[in-house]
């Protein structure tokens, strides 16, 4: 009744989130407008717009069809190169949830390893290949010294049947994988090696100045959403069966939302706010991109990046 | 009849079979045994889960199909008719075909939104060709006789068109519509690709990311008895409904 | 000038030589006109100038004084071969010069199994085309370019498929129909006793020219017993001759 | 002839403007202005650099529809002739275009490997169904007079489809295989989506992940222009070579 | 038994009465058979029973004491419509039933040229159905029907669409060739002079029963004036009577 009353007495606004994927499970938080009172309680409705890519979210923004992006810092790197305007407001996975897996067998354990080696990636225009363009170039190697192939969705299946030696994943990816019979792996991290965050919230300069205030409601209800997450992560779990198409299952949903939550948090001890953010860590990213030729211009990350939109705790 | 049923049983479970020995010894991950699918689509048909995404699906295929044939009949007839519209038109409509619609995903966004719209017209455009074509050819090989006639009866364009060119193209329309049916199957379930939170081509997409190989082979056994049922649907159109049309001619 | 003048007209298909060379050709309303001739000589080509299907290459046909252009509905047109709908009745496919501008009214539909009748085929009335005998197809046709009461009628050897006997039947009814109408009709037969029975001017056709136009001195009320007449004979076996004579 | 040629460069003028004014205000990443495009479109064919692409994805269309439409005239003579084998095999037939071969890329992998193999399976099941089906209506139409006469001169079945019913079905077959010829363009498309870094398909993908919407515009503008020369291939065919057998029908 | 015979043979078409009722008819080898009737009576009806094309309801068709079951390429049939090939040009259609098989080799071609020429259309010979006349299209489909020089051959008014003088040389050829082939022919036509003329028997047909057979006793060799033959015009005139007392 209390959640009525303040949905009453403000006017409710529409913010639509244009996501990377369509509404997942690790998602849920996003998801929960509906049943959970985060939004509501800022005054906004959360309209998620689903797409395919990190690339679908800052078209979605670019055309006035969202508000706000959902999406990879590589597809920001991208945007940004071809001179788009656009802030980044909000981190949302500071961690870096890409991996690349093997078989034990195959003794793969660091990045020089990979050296030689056929590697699967979901597909060459996903994140998969970019932050395994990202390991190799940490580890000195590039494109040409591997083997790159597109392995879909289902990339551990050639993995199993021993098509490619390597692949990269990411930690949920991996999770079902295992659910699904892939063990006796090593797993390279890429976040032990360049943290770049996983998915950050986008605007447009447009949106920024005239919807500053409608983003610090968001943002708020993300914050508080998020933090619901980690504190109810069994909750979230049953709801994603509800909300999420792919939550079947709540037993591995509640896996996922677990790995989800841990890579809600940033690493830095100092900073405990969700969503903070760190100019220079995009910069680094940004700038290995451009050595990559990936990008063509140095990306000024700083002069994106908009830290007083997070709520402080 | 009963011999085709019988033999047309022997070869699904020879089907089965085959796939079983396949599925064996591989991951499940790559191909789930027959009957692990089997289970995956009873349980999602009795507990409803798959009934909002047949749902969503069909209403786009019906949707989708009756604008793009429409549009495809209409313009199949216009190009038919007249020399200058076929070959004014003909690079558009080429275009519309070969350019793959999973690349102007943004676009479509855009234009008709990210819910149902943007699907129907996919599917809408996928399966507009196929029609067209055989309407545009059934429509111009009209017996010279014939025209004759019609012409020497004073009929009008329109007239001839009704009364003649397309009574008498109709089989080569209804081959180019059976076509048209069943890529409409595979036009809403790629429109579901580019970003639908609902349906099942979104199911698909959804099951890959669960990597649930069963759940992702029964939808596409869903689709292919939405297709089947789509195919005889217009087969039993043209037993039943034309059945007048298609008397005196053969088979 | 006539109903139906043809003046000088040229036609070839492409690619070929002269089908009709200068054929001038006059028609007075009412009245019966018979074309004979070989077969491949010109005929059909012929009847499609004068009915508008076919342009001339050279030359002009005039219609009641006016240029023919496009077909008008008061022309029927019994083609050589049936060319009916298989995919309707015989009903429907005798009233399909009317069907195709509007519901048939009920006289429409009266008068349709009048004809029906008169050519032997109530019967049929609602079989499919392709169910018929060929002879039947042809009187469908038949029964079809009548329907509308032309005020000029084209017919390409429409009893060629008829016997004998049925074969007269239809002629006496086709005299009265057009005698009752005041019907301008051509007619192609390659029956010579047929033509002189039923016109009153035969015009025998070779090399795409007409080359006699013989003048029927009969009375109007044609009779079984003019069969055996002596004019009748006589005339019949001066047009067989004047046509052997110009065999090639 | 001139009067068309006239409007259509009218037409595309009226395209290319009505482009430029929708793309004006939006951002190149979602729709890029034709001039960019075009330049685009210029430096890739100049520098040879879209040259590798084209050659691949024209390979495949050709091995593809040349396997496809074999396939597809063969069933389709064979169930249009065998009442038995197209009961019995119409559910397989409808099964492999019902079902988005984009969701089954891991099992084309696995048994065609990630080479060009897998693409050329594709397009070859993709384009293979508009020329069955249309096949098999043809053949089944045959004028029964005809069929009389092939049967009166003692010709067996398989005289009477090649002497008869095939020549009799050549236009409706003939508007299969147009279908099926710009299906083929997609066909290739789609089947380097899964797994390909050559072609203009896996050059959509990598221009999508890297954002690069007027490279991606250039390589549909390539795919279209294949598309129209197939079309337009098939109409040469149907001029040239079968021009005895369109003689003696209308158009 | 005979060369072919028919026995107690019943045939309907679906859905409808009997359309042939009973026939029992024996031919012998190198006869000439022509059949007459009413339009729509069921002689094409009967034709295609005979020939094999339509399986009877009850009763047997033999052929040589074998019961019929496919048709053998010996036999000839001239369909009551040309049915031609229109993608094949005149040529090429009469020489289908040989190139159906093989190659036609240098006689047959030449074979195919002569019966062109008795025909009469030799100049057509490159030309496409489409481009030909009614008659000539006829007369194709009867070169084709001669071109394996069958022992059996069935005609359904095959010169109903040919001039008068032209009918009169292709009877005379008809007659020639199948003499010295000894072929065997049934003939159905709607004119009684040239049942007379050509046949040895003339069978009456008229509710889907033969009704009356008569056997034609003239001399092998015919000739022009046997038609003012008083026997030739008795017997027309019987069969024209016979006929008009069938009438229905
Ligand atoms: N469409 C066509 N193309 C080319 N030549 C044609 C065409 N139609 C007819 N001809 C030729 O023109 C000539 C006259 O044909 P037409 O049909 O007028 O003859 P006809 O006198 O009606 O003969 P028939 O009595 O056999 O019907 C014939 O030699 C024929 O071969
Ligand atoms: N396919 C069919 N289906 C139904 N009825 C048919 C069919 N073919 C013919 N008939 C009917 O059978 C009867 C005999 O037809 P048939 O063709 O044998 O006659 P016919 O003696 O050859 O006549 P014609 O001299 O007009 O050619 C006719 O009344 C006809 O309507
Ligand atoms: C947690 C998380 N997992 C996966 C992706 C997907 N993703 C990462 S980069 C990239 C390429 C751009 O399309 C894509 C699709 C994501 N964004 N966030
Ligand atoms: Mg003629
Ligand atoms: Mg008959």
């Amino acid at each position: 009744a209390k959640d009525k009353d303040a949905a009453g007495s403000k006017q409710i606004e529409e913010v639509k989130v244009a996501s990377w994927s369509q509404p997942i499970t690790e998602q849920t938080n996003l998801l929960a407008g509906e049943e959970k009172s985060f939004y509501k309680e800022n005054g906004i409705k959360v309209n998620f717009i689903p797409g395919a890519g990190g690339g679908d979210a800052i078209k979605n923004i670019l055309t006035g069809a969202a508000d706000i992006a959902f999406t990879d810092p590589g597809s920001l790197y991208f945007a940004l190169d071809k001179g788009e305007k656009l802030r980044v407001i909000y981190n949302i996975y500071p961690q870096n949830v890409f991996n690349v897996v093997s078989l034990t067998e195959k003794n793969i354990t660091k990045p020089e390893d990979l050296k030689g080696k056929k590697i699967g990636v979901y597909s060459h225009s996903s994140g998969t290949r970019q932050n395994l363009l990202l390991l190799l170039h940490q580890a000195g190697l590039s494109e040409k010294d591997v083997t790159i192939v597109e392995t879909g969705l289902l990339n551990f299946a050639p993995l199993m049947q021993g098509q490619v030696d390597a692949t990269a994943a990411t930690d949920t990816g991996l999770e079902t994988g295992k659910q699904k019979g892939l063990s006796d792996v090593n797993v390279i991290e890429v976040k032990d090696y360049l943290n770049i965050p996983s998915d950050v919230f986008v605007v447009t300069e447009k949106t920024y100045q005239e919807k500053k205030d409608l983003l610090i409601s968001f943002l708020k209800g993300y914050q508080q959403s998020a933090q619901w997450m980690i504190d109810n992560p069994q909750e979230a779990a049953s709801l994603a069966v509800k909300l999420a198409i792919d939550g079947k299952d709540v037993n591995s949903n509640l896996k996922i939302i677990d790995l989800r939550n841990s890579s809600s948090l940033s690493s830095d001890p100092k900073d405990k706010t969700l969503g903070a953010l760190d100019p220079e860590v995009l910069q680094k990213g940004a700038d290995i991109y451009q050595g990559l030729g990936l990008i063509e211009n140095k990306l000024d990350m700083p002069q994106a990046v908009i830290q007083d939109l997070i709520p402080k705790k | 009849m009963k011999k085709v049923e019988y033999y047309s049983m022997l070869l699904l479970l020879l089907m089965l079979i085959g796939w079983e020995l396949i599925a064996g010894p591989m991951s499940e991950l790559v191909l789930p045994a027959p009957a692990a699918v089997f289970i995956e689509l009873w349980n999602g048909l009795s507990s409803g889960y798959f009934l909002p995404h047949i749902l969503r699906t069909i209403t786009e295929i019906v949707l989708g199909l009756s604008i793009g044939c429409t549009m495809g009949f209409i313009l199949g007839v216009l190009m038919g008719e007249i020399d200058f519209l076929r070959k004014l038109l003909f690079p558009y409509v080429i275009a519309s075909q070969a350019v793959p619609k999973l690349a102007l995903a943004p676009l479509f966004i855009l234009w008709f939104g990210f819910g149902m719209t943007s699907k129907v017209v996919i599917t809408a455009l996928i399966c507009f060709f196929p029609l067209l074509e055989n309407t545009l050819t059934a429509i111009q090989y009209t017996d010279p006789n014939k025209k004759d006639l019609f012409y020497i009866l004073g009929a009008t364009r329109l007239q001839t068109l009704i009364h003649l060119k397309i009574p008498a193209g109709l089989p080569a329309i209804l081959a180019g519509f059976r076509v048209s049916v069943v890529l409409a199957v595979v036009g809403a379930v790629v429109g579901e690709f580019i970003g639908g939170s609902e349906g099942l081509g979104a199911l698909i997409i959804a099951s890959q990311g669960m990597m649930d190989t069963p759940l992702m082979f029964a939808v596409l056994i869903l689709l292919t008895l939405m297709g089947m049922l789509l195919y005889l649907g217009v087969n039993l159109i043209e037993g039943l409904f034309l059945k007048t049309y298609m008397k005196g001619r053969n088979k | 000038m006539g109903f139906l003048t043809l003046d000088h007209i040229y036609y070839s298909y492409p690619g070929q030589g002269s089908t009709v060379k200068d054929v001038t050709w006059q028609i007075e309303e009412g009245e019966f006109h018979c074309l004979l001739g070989k077969s491949g000589c010109g005929k059909t080509t012929l009847l499609k100038l004068a009915a508008g299907l076919l342009k001339p290459d050279k030359g002009k046909v005039y219609w009641q004084e006016v240029e023919v252009s496009k077909p008008s509905s008061q022309v029927g047109y019994v083609f050589q071969s049936p060319t009916l709908l298989e995919w309707k009745t015989v009903f429907d496919n005798i009233l399909l010069p009317i069907s195709l501008k509007r519901k048939p009214n009920s006289r429409e539909l009266d008068y349709g199994e009048t004809l029906l009748e008169l050519m032997g085929i109530i019967s049929q009335k609602d079989k499919y085309p392709t169910e018929l005998s060929g002879g039947q197809q042809s009187r469908v046709a038949i029964a079809r370019s009548l329907i509308q009461r032309p005020s000029m009628l084209f017919l390409d050897e429409p009893f060629a498929a008829v016997d004998a006997i049925t074969r007269e039947e239809l002629q006496d009814d086709l005299l009265k129909l057009c005698q009752l109408q005041k019907t301008t009709v051509i007619f192609i037969t390659h029956d010579i006793t047929e033509a002189v029975y039923l016109s009153d001017h035969v015009a025998i056709m070779s090399g795409g020219q007409i080359v006699h136009d013989y003048k029927v001195n009969l009375p109007q009320e044609r009779g079984f017993k003019m069969r055996y007449d002596t004019y009748f004979n006589e005339l019949c076996l001066k047009i067989r001759q004047s046509f052997s004579g110009v065999s090639s």
